[in-house]
């Protein structure tokens, strides 16, 4: 039994919703129990987010939002937008708005990189950390 | 009527507001920090928005982006709580210049008040007896030194603008007196920005006495009786009670009286507190008045009846107080031990993480406004306050026997706590009696360190 | 002077004996059975002592074992609760026998209440009104169609010695009657002990009210008012108020007189609730007496302020009432819901397992009575009640709208239960007019039945 | 089973969410426990008395108290004691009384064996189903 074949089964077992495991063969026998998670529902709500993040990380870095306020993808009703999903940008190119206390924050991409998403809506507000635009960086 | 509240604060105080918000229908935002992910006033609250990082001034006190968050979910008015912006009449007047409506007074009044030598000079004027002493800032060294030698040691030297807490000495003569006037000048310039200074006669044994004020925007003033907050460790009340043991029915008219008076001189139009000192000989002085909801107001709730936070939002919404004077009655009264997440045996250091486990005693006359649930990370950001047990008798002692038998029940398991600490108080014999002063709580910490091996 | 009291009961009642006599200064010993081993109770007594197995019948209604606990620990008083031994007049001559306190009525009260028919012909007596139907028990199926026909139907019928929603049968005409006599004969025979029936006419649209009483051993009684108990489930009570909504000042004062008059007549000299049905007219009737303390007592004390329990053990320890009617006062109004571990999508199975999670709301008007914790095994063996939580207002709707929020915060994880349900009955409009009867609980649940799929 | 793989499986258990862990292989056996925490000080008290009876059930049989009353090891004051550690018994004989309602009940052997222990203190109370004698049966 070595080392790495034992970590993946912890890693497997981790991510499972089983409370034992247990694996026996012609040379080990492995035992793995876990109690029930009691508080479950009080912090379930934060579960999806972590869950999100780690599958997307592979494909990029969010921009997330340095201040709350309302959430434009153009600089007016009429304009075009500043990006679309799939564009290229570059370093310090104008990728949204957060507009508050009347004063329009430009927010601007830090690297060059492609726009593989847009989570903030419209119109909309976004929370301080909201993960607002997905960049895959250029290297 | 306000139809929409954000609550621009953590913890139980968020908790209460919510709650009274509930009930008046009222929908609520709570604003949290980044590690205030999971707590309780969050789930509670019907939205929730992230204003800021984890320290309190990039959230808490982050005044962009708590009224960016109040104008982008339509909230149409912020309570302020305790503590944080409570106090600041700039976020008031920003609060209002967003056309939101500011819950507490009107931010003139909270300027007034905040400066603790104008405080003192309008009470003065308006014939409320204040604590002999300076009636404007003291300009140098040596006329402090003259001062504090014709008011006579121990006095007590305050930075204006201070508060909680902070910027306060105790002068015992000449030579400690010129060791920290210009130490507090400088400490009370780092902290609030003002250097002004000003001194007060020290009462030893005297006793911290407060009133609780309920007023409208339509002139109308009235008093929930007072508190007895005189329980402090370094100035910082830990057990409060309603009413107060010791006042003899003439005592307690004059002193309500007084805080009514002072209420009225400053045209104040919301929920606050008129803080007195009262000496051995059951005189009684003018100290400062809160412009904000008090932690402590449980206990006159308890008492009572009424509501404070429900008239606090009805008053800033602009409606008349719905009861007058001679439909507030005492009834029994109310003790409260705030649980906080500190190591009593240890100087009362600060604790953090995870409450393992978390039960709350219940039953007849028991109140618990607390922020904790079991598996609850308590964050190393804020206030150690985690809970407010409040209880309640037909006399003071069926309410100290009920304090006792609730704390015997409560469990908070995982952070160091001062239950035990206050649970051994309700036996004290000082405490029992209610014979106690400003002076007791560190006399009696002093006494239990000493105990502490045969305990 | 009680010294030291065995409760002889379980769950939260216990839990809130012990708390009383902890406030009394009593020492208390707390049964259990093996299947109580980590139960509340047993952690908040000062001793415990295991009497018996899982199995009621072996550990809470086994008399021997708890005599005998009650002496080897010295204790001087037995306080039975409610159900188990409450209503049972040999334990109470027992106990009595053996030098101890029981805390409750003499057992010869217990006796003449616990016989329906001969509590009708008393009250009849007194002058209290009863309602129309026998006053001996029914000789024949023939005599009893005689009578069903010149009461007129619908009639129900009902064991005498009967109680807690056990041995009764609603009879909708003769062949229904032919049907169910000699069922209900043999029913009671197997539940009871004594196959005497009888039956009364029965008031479809009515009010269950109930008066508590407080009584002591030198012939003092006086009422707490009333309570509104018409939210019934199979007879089983599930949300209560206190006042009644619906009475006028003239007849609360009439329904709460004739109960003094009847625990008058009584001799009654303990704490106890006389039951009555009010019809359409506003016309009230006894229904039968509760020689102990209730379930719902905790609505009353939270509108009069008064500990009932306190007052009965006071009572039985020879003491005078401490209070006078005219000190009894009716302040807002209190809401109790019965939390319990029962499936209301699923008919109201029963569930038991572990309580994952557990987290009780608080804040102000807000009383918990429970007796579980984060991590207790509901076992299988008893009543399905966990808990109690109780709000209050200045008005009933101030009352529903905390009790709206309460339940909100409230968290039982690990059984299915009945916050839910509790949470749409605050909701629906015949329960928040107030205007419901006993028929309602059945159509309301009915409804949310049907309105399942879209719920 | 060197020191580097064990301590490797300690840090896999401990960053886990398992309370059990056990491997065996042909050289080695290991078994991680921990206690799931969060309500200890509730059900800590019963605690001693399982480990208890683990440690000695494999030393005989405990005799349980049928019923609650005042344990006595004599039939009166002045009298020997019924049994005493070491002794042997017969079954069916008397091992002590239970007082309970003013009635004295015989507690009897269920089978012949030798005293190991006596847990009931004279005069005191039992509870039920406490552990009052251990027995080893003779075989």
């Amino acid at each position: 039994m070595d080392i790495k074949s034992l970590e993946k089964i912890f890693e497997l077992f981790n991510k499972s919703q089983a409370t034992e495991f247990e694996l026996e063969d012609e040379n080990f026998k492995v035992k793995l129990k876990r109690e029930y998670e009691f508080n479950q529902s009080v912090v379930s709500e934060t579960k999806p987010r972590v869950v999100h993040e780690e599958i997307s990380k592979p494909n990029g870095n969010w921009v997330k939002a340095p201040l709350v306020g309302t959430f434009y993808t153009k600089s007016n009703p009429d304009a075009k937008p500043y990006i679309s999903v799939g564009q290229s940008i570059k370093k310090g190119q104008v990728l949204c708005l957060i507009e508050a206390m009347k004063v329009m924050n430009e927010i601007k991409a830090d690297c060059n990189g492609v726009v593989k998403e847009i989570k903030g809506i419209d119109g909309k507000m976004v929370e301080f950390n909201q993960e607002i635009i997905l960049i895959e960086e250029e290297v | 009527m306000i139809q929409k509240c954000l609550i621009a604060n953590r913890g139980e105080i968020a908790v209460r507001i919510i709650r009274a918000c509930k009930d008046m229908g009222i929908k609520t935002v709570a604003i949290y920090s980044t590690a205030d992910k999971s707590a309780l006033h969050v789930q509670l609250a019907d939205e929730s928005v992230c204003v800021g990082e984890a320290n309190s001034k990039d959230s808490y006190l982050n005044i962009n982006n708590i009224l960016s968050a109040a104008l982008a979910c339509g909230a149409d008015a912020i309570h302020p709580g305790f503590g944080f912006l409570a106090e600041n009449a700039s976020f008031a007047r920003l609060v209002i210049a967003c056309g939101l409506i500011f819950i507490g007074p009107h931010p003139d009044v909270i300027d007034l008040m905040g400066n603790k030598i104008n405080a003192r000079n309008t009470m003065h004027k308006a014939g409320v007896p204040i604590i002999p002493g300076s009636l404007e800032p003291i300009k140098s060294i040596e006329e402090g030194l003259k001062q504090a030698q014709s008011i006579g040691y121990p006095i007590i030297l305050k930075a204006a603008a201070g508060g909680g807490g902070k910027g306060i000495r105790m002068i015992e003569d000449d030579e400690s007196f010129l060791q920290a006037f210009n130490v507090l000048r400088q400490e009370a310039k780092n902290y609030f920005n003002d250097d002004s200074l000003y001194m007060e006669k020290l009462f030893v044994n005297a006793k911290h006495i407060e009133v609780q004020i309920l007023a409208d925007q339509f002139g109308h003033v009235i008093h929930l009786f007072e508190r007895d907050c005189s329980f402090q460790r370094r100035h910082q009340k830990m057990i409060e009670e309603a009413p107060c043991h010791w006042l003899t029915q003439e005592i307690r008219q004059n002193i309500c009286q007084a805080a009514v008076t002072a209420a009225k001189a400053v045209k104040y139009d919301s929920v606050g507190t008129i803080e007195f000192l009262m000496d051995e000989e059951s005189k009684f002085y003018f100290m400062e008045m809160n412009t904000r909801i008090q932690v402590e107001h449980p206990v006159t709730e308890m008492i009572t009846g009424v509501d404070i936070v429900k008239h606090m939002i009805r008053s800033a919404d602009k409606q008349k107080l719905s009861i007058k004077q001679k439909d507030v009655k005492i009834n029994g009264h109310a003790i409260e031990c705030r649980i906080i997440s500190e190591d009593y045996r240890n100087d009362f250091k600060p604790s953090v993480g995870r409450i393992n486990f978390y039960h709350a005693p219940g039953g007849k006359d028991v109140r618990i406004d607390s922020a904790l649930y079991s598996g609850y990370e308590i964050p190393p950001f804020y206030d150690s306050m985690m809970a407010k047990l409040i209880t309640s008798g037909n006399t003071r002692l069926n309410a100290i026997k009920r304090m006792r038998s609730a704390l015997e029940e409560f469990i908070v398991e995982g952070v160091e706590n001062n239950l035990e600490f206050c649970y051994l108080t309700m036996f004290n014999s000082n405490f029992v009696t209610g014979r106690y002063t400003t002076q007791f709580a560190n006399d009696w910490i002093k006494e239990l360190k000493e105990r502490e091996p045969t305990l």
